[in-house]
């Protein structure tokens, strides 16, 4: 585990949604890089989606936090290794969050577009398949199910 | 040792947190089939001290043991 | 030219940076839209680039604004042919962008990540590569050069 | 006919629009040559009516003409 700004140990969860203005915050912080050519962003919002049983209405996400934050700090080595990214910030939500909200905050910059794209693309996968993240979908006409990433 | 529930299991369990003993990963397996019997039906991963251990293993009881379902982030 | 909602003929361009209050609004318009999964952005930022002659300063963007328009009409019909996205919005600046300001921003938006990713890919890649934007590099020790795309 | 001239070629010209007659994109490539010498070392792009057009044609004079240096958008 390296010691470098870019690679220490952060929180990545929030409580409730990421609101607009949380993300213009961290785009505006990265002015001052005049380094920095291209930032990639993705962003996960609540579906509601129709299920057998009903329609989504909220997602209330939980998680091993303490995993998560490890697993996370691995994979931003990979993307680090793996890519000349200038910065990679990641941020999810706990709790619930409704159908049309924000829960997932990946954003990369680097000097070039292609970097700063593939590594959004990598760190978005691996955070689904590799974090310890939960998710009660709450339907609409009451009840629950719990979320799988395919 | 204490094991934490995350998610679909500790809803089924009734509990965010069991106390089981064991010595070893397999005792492990089989005193969660008997206290959460839903399990068998379950698709479940087990994480020592924080990353998922699919082998068997010795247990020494002071590892921080948590059973998880399917991770849903994003 | 079709005229449906999601590929009529819009204004691209902005006079100035594009600021991250302005983003922020962009994607808070699509929580109504609770069938979209996955946002994916780009954002273009002017870089300090140091030069054989100087570092960049700043960029003084032009265009040939009614054919960029067109140009981008057709990018779009493009896009929403190869992917089942939701929404997707391109600016790009117009006038003199400082370094470590935003000059370009393509937004879309979609019920799964994989769609959304492509489609800014290939949005980002077309644009630079089809519409009639130009590029006076200004010096910050004086004089200019002209930004070409590779 | 009224000829666009954009960024680097308005630049060279020293305006953004020119007056030439032409009745042919040969006749208007080398009466952009005689107007702007500079042209010869630059790399551009003549658009008819917002399209680029590569290959020889008959122009009625009633075309939206424009010259076109490398873009640079993004």
């Amino acid at each position: 585990m390296s010691n470098t700004g870019s690679h220490k140990t952060r929180e990545i969860f929030v409580e409730g949604p990421i609101g607009p203005a949380f993300i213009a915050e961290s785009i505006a912080k990265h002015s001052t890089r005049t380094d920095i050519g291209g930032h990639e962003i993705f962003l996960g919002q609540v579906r509601a989606d129709a299920t057998d049983i009903g329609s989504i209405g909220a997602i209330e996400y939980t998680a091993y936090r303490d995993m998560a934050n490890e697993q996370m700090i691995v994979i931003r080595e990979e993307a680090f290794a793996r890519w000349p990214i200038t910065c990679l910030h990641v941020y999810h939500s706990l709790g619930t969050i409704q159908a049309g909200e924000l829960c997932f905050f990946v954003f990369a910059s680097a000097p070039h577009r292609r970097e700063a794209r593939e590594s959004v693309a990598f760190v978005t996968d691996e955070v689904k398949k590799r974090l310890p993240i939960f998710g009660k979908e709450i339907l609409s006409e009451g009840g629950h199910q719990w979320k799988r990433n395919s | 040792m204490e094991v934490l529930l995350f998610g679909s299991i500790a809803e089924k369990a009734g509990a965010s947190i069991l106390r089981v003993e064991a010595g070893s990963m397999e005792q492990l397996r089989t005193e969660l089939l008997m206290r959460i019997p839903e399990l068998k039906e379950m698709r479940y991963a087990i994480a020592v001290d924080k990353q998922v251990v699919h082998a068997d293993r010795e247990l020494k009881g002071t590892e921080e043991i948590a059973v998880l379902p399917p991770f849903a982030g994003g």
